[in-house]
């Protein structure tokens, strides 16, 4: 068995990580939001909507980030057969599937005030967009598989099979967008980054890791319960069909 | 070619400490038996102890969480092809297109195995003769179960692993299977066989229960 | 200390999106910690009505 | 070789049978296409912008369509255990079931298209690069679909799953397909996509069969 492959030490290991990575987050984020809504300056061409771009690109980040642990533990399920991998891709997909409604979200409010319209087919956006129902294709593999190693077989494979497409979307979305779109006067991830905004962005990006890491941590500690208590209930009722056999 | 006791393991077919795990739950494990020319080896328990695993472990389909198996002493992890194109298996179901017809069917599964095989003795060997042309679809559970087991006879296979066999028949195809069988073995081939049913053979019998997991809680991940 | 109160007319945008943002963030970590509660719950009931076997369990496999 | 033939063989024949999906399918594609005009108008301006995408998310949406027929009857009536356990390795028998749900799907969209692009008034300039695109891209859906098929065969609503796993892979071989035909309304070179939309496919082709084999194994077990 690999080393951290036993979940007694992964928990141990687990909580040990764990007041860290939870005091990083609160820690980051209230120094983040410090800089990006009091300290910042306005843009002189988007006023002050350049603050959205301080949650919209690390959550767009933070999305694909998380669809590339996603494919990693599906990797690690797959080939050295990792007991624990499938365990952290379902914890971490919700996660992931989070911070792409963040990023289309806030993406859409920040397009809005620019071009009138909630929703620009811009290139970007649009690879969020597929990025996001790659995740629900993945979570829905997983309900829909009663019998927890197979679902996460599955969707171990619907995870590397994806992560083999997304440069591909991602470069054909791209390509779609430069044939149907003239030159757009204003690219989606915002003019030059200045030094100013450096800080408030790196903040924020620290604190989006950070959070990705305390939440992973309870959604796979809550999984490794739930097997847990799956196993007794199964020991539970061949126990008491034994008994009231014999 | 009468079965050869002092060959016992030389081309029969073992398990040593075999263990199963079928979608993450241990079905058994430690187990062991060994099978020679001429042998029928009848598997009994209770639902869900793992006769239906076992047969597909034994068949390839699954490859076992401990221990191995032998075949003619050589382990099928290293030559799984040679022993899959010795062996007949039977499942539960049947592998039937219904629109297709009785002879049809067979005929696939003659040319899917490789070689053209004979379908007439295949029909014959179960009773179907008259039924060739009929669609797959519209015979009794019965004459499918029978058209199943005629897969028995398209060509040699020393090994013949057989689930739940007489499911389905009436007294003269149960007795008509029960000489099949008998002849195969006489002349040197091997059966396993989960079944409930005494067929009037004389074989070993392989309690499954004796092999439950022991770990009260196995690996709870 | 100008930037908080006049976000100017696109005041909305930006108070919506870090509404929003602070939505989703702080319901998810919510839910997951709630999750993990309920189930080490429900462990520790399941766990103490089975003692003998935990005693066994422990000494049996060295997991 | 015989195997495959004979799988082919059988595959296709009972998908152009009665109650196969080839029918089906053409019905649909027709049918979708032909709702369009009454949607859009009958404008022909409108009609022939619209018209690569329309005919093509059309095929997509009917090969689409007998996708969870691909291995889902074979796992039902037991021919997948066999057809595992047959001569052929898993990833070449998902090649070739891929290969016959294409034949029995996507070729016969080929021949009605042009005829259903007619209906949209689309240029003729561009029917030999809606042509070429459907022979070119077709496959790839087809390879990408095997993925989705194999993951969810045995498993209820299989239909809903399999196009939310689906139908985002598609949107590459979507792009390039409906980019040529448009390059080519437009007198433009339509090289480019065309040569994309080859790569795309013959991705399709290796993934598609490595991962729907990994998929297939996990429901044998």
């Amino acid at each position: 068995m690999h080393k951290f492959a036993n979940p007694t030490r992964f928990l141990k290991l687990a909580a040990a990580v764990f007041p860290w990575a939870a005091g990083l987050t609160i820690a980051l984020f209230a120094a983040g939001l410090v800089m990006a809504l009091v300290f910042s300056p306005d843009d002189y061409q988007q006023g002050s909507t350049v603050r959205i771009m301080y949650l919209h690109v690390p959550a767009a980040w933070m999305a694909l980030f998380t669809y590339t642990v996603l494919a990693a533990s599906g990797a690690a399920s797959l080939i050295w057969k990792h007991p624990l991998a499938d365990v952290a891709g379902k914890a971490a997909a919700p996660i992931g599937a989070m911070f792409t409604a963040l990023a289309l979200v806030t993406g859409m409010l920040w397009g809005e005030p620019m071009w009138g319209t909630w929703w620009v087919w811009d290139a970007r956006l649009t690879s969020v967009l597929v990025l996001f129902f790659l995740y629900l294709g993945y979570m829905a593999v997983w309900d829909a598989i009663d019998n927890r190693a197979t679902a996460g077989k599955a969707a171990a494979i619907l995870a590397v099979v994806g992560f083999i497409n997304v440069p591909i979307i991602k470069f054909s979305v791209d390509w779609w967008n430069t044939l149907h779109q003239p030159a757009s006067v204003f690219r989606m991830d915002g003019p030059t980054i200045d030094a100013s905004m450096l800080w408030p962005l790196g903040l924020m990006f620290g604190a989006f890791n950070a959070y990705f890491v305390t939440v992973l941590i309870w959604r796979i500690r809550a999984e490794l319960q739930a097997r847990r208590v799956r196993a007794l209930e199964d020991l539970l009722v061949r126990q008491t069909e034994r008994e009231s056999a014999v | 070619m009468g079965p050869n006791p002092t060959v016992q393991t030389q081309d029969g077919f073992e398990a040593r400490s075999l263990a199963c795990r079928r979608a993450g739950r241990l079905v058994f494990e430690g187990l062991d038996f060994s099978l020679a020319p001429g042998q029928l080896l009848v598997l009994t328990g209770a639902n869900g102890s793992g006769k239906s695993s076992l047969l597909r472990l034994a068949a390839g389909l699954l490859s076992p969480a401990g221990g191995a198996l032998l075949r003619a002493g050589v382990d099928l992890a290293k030559d799984r092809d040679s022993h899959l194109a010795d062996l007949h298996f039977v499942g539960h179901k049947n592998a039937l297109k219904p629109t297709l017809s009785a002879a049809a069917n067979l005929e696939f599964w003659a040319r899917f195995l490789g070689d053209a095989g004979n379908v007439e003795q295949g029909l014959d060997a179960m009773g179907l003769g008259g039924l060739a042309d009929l669609p797959a679809g519209e015979l009794s559970a019965g004459q499918q179960r029978r058209l199943g087991l005629a897969r028995l006879f398209l060509r040699p296979a020393t090994l013949w692993l057989l689930d739940e066999p007489t499911v389905g028949l009436d007294q003269a195809s149960r007795t008509r299977l029960a000489d099949a069988m008998r002849r195969h073995l006489e002349c040197g081939g091997m059966i396993l066989a989960a079944t409930h049913e005494d067929l009037g053979l004389s074989g070993g019998v392989l309690e499954l229960e004796r092999f439950a997991p022991r770990t009260a809680l196995e690996e709870w991940l | 200390m100008t930037g908080v109160f006049d976000m100017g007319v696109y005041a909305p945008y930006v108070w919506g999106s870090y509404g929003i943002g602070v939505l989703l963030l702080a319901g998810l970590a919510y839910q997951s910690w709630r999750r993990a509660r309920i189930t080490a719950a429900r462990l520790a009931a399941l766990e103490a009505k089975a003692p003998h076997r935990r005693r066994r369990r422990e000494t049996g496999d060295g997991s | 070789m015989r195997s495959i033939l004979a799988l082919l063989g059988r595959d296709v024949g009972l998908s152009w049978a009665a109650g196969g999906s080839t029918r089906l399918a053409l019905a649909f594609f027709a049918l979708t296409v032909t709702l369009f005009p009454f949607g859009v108008g009958p404008g022909a301006a409108t009609l022939a912008k619209v018209a690569p995408g329309v005919v093509w998310v059309a095929a997509l949406l009917a090969s689409m369509l007998s996708l969870d027929r691909m291995f889902e009857t074979d796992f039902e009536d037991g021919s997948l255990d066999l057809l595992a356990i047959g001569p052929l390795p898993l990833p070449l028998l998902v090649l070739v079931k891929t290969v016959a749900h294409w034949v029995s799907t996507a070729l016969p969209l080929l021949v009605l298209a042009p005829v259903l692009a007619i209906t949209l008034q689309l240029e003729s300039t561009a029917y030999p690069a809606l042509l070429a695109s459907l022979v070119i891209g077709t496959p790839a859906l087809s390879f990408i679909g095997a993925i989705g098929a194999a993951l969810t065969t045995g498993l209820r609503r299989a239909g809903v799953l399999l196009s939310l796993i689906v139908l985002p892979l598609y949107v590459p071989v979507l792009i390039f397909a409906t980019g040529a035909v448009d390059a080519a309304r437009n007198g433009f070179d339509t090289a480019p996509h065309l040569m994309f939309l080859g790569a795309v496919t013959l991705v399709a082709v290796v993934v598609g069969c490595w991962a729907a084999a990994a998929a297939l194994r996990l429901h044998l077990e």
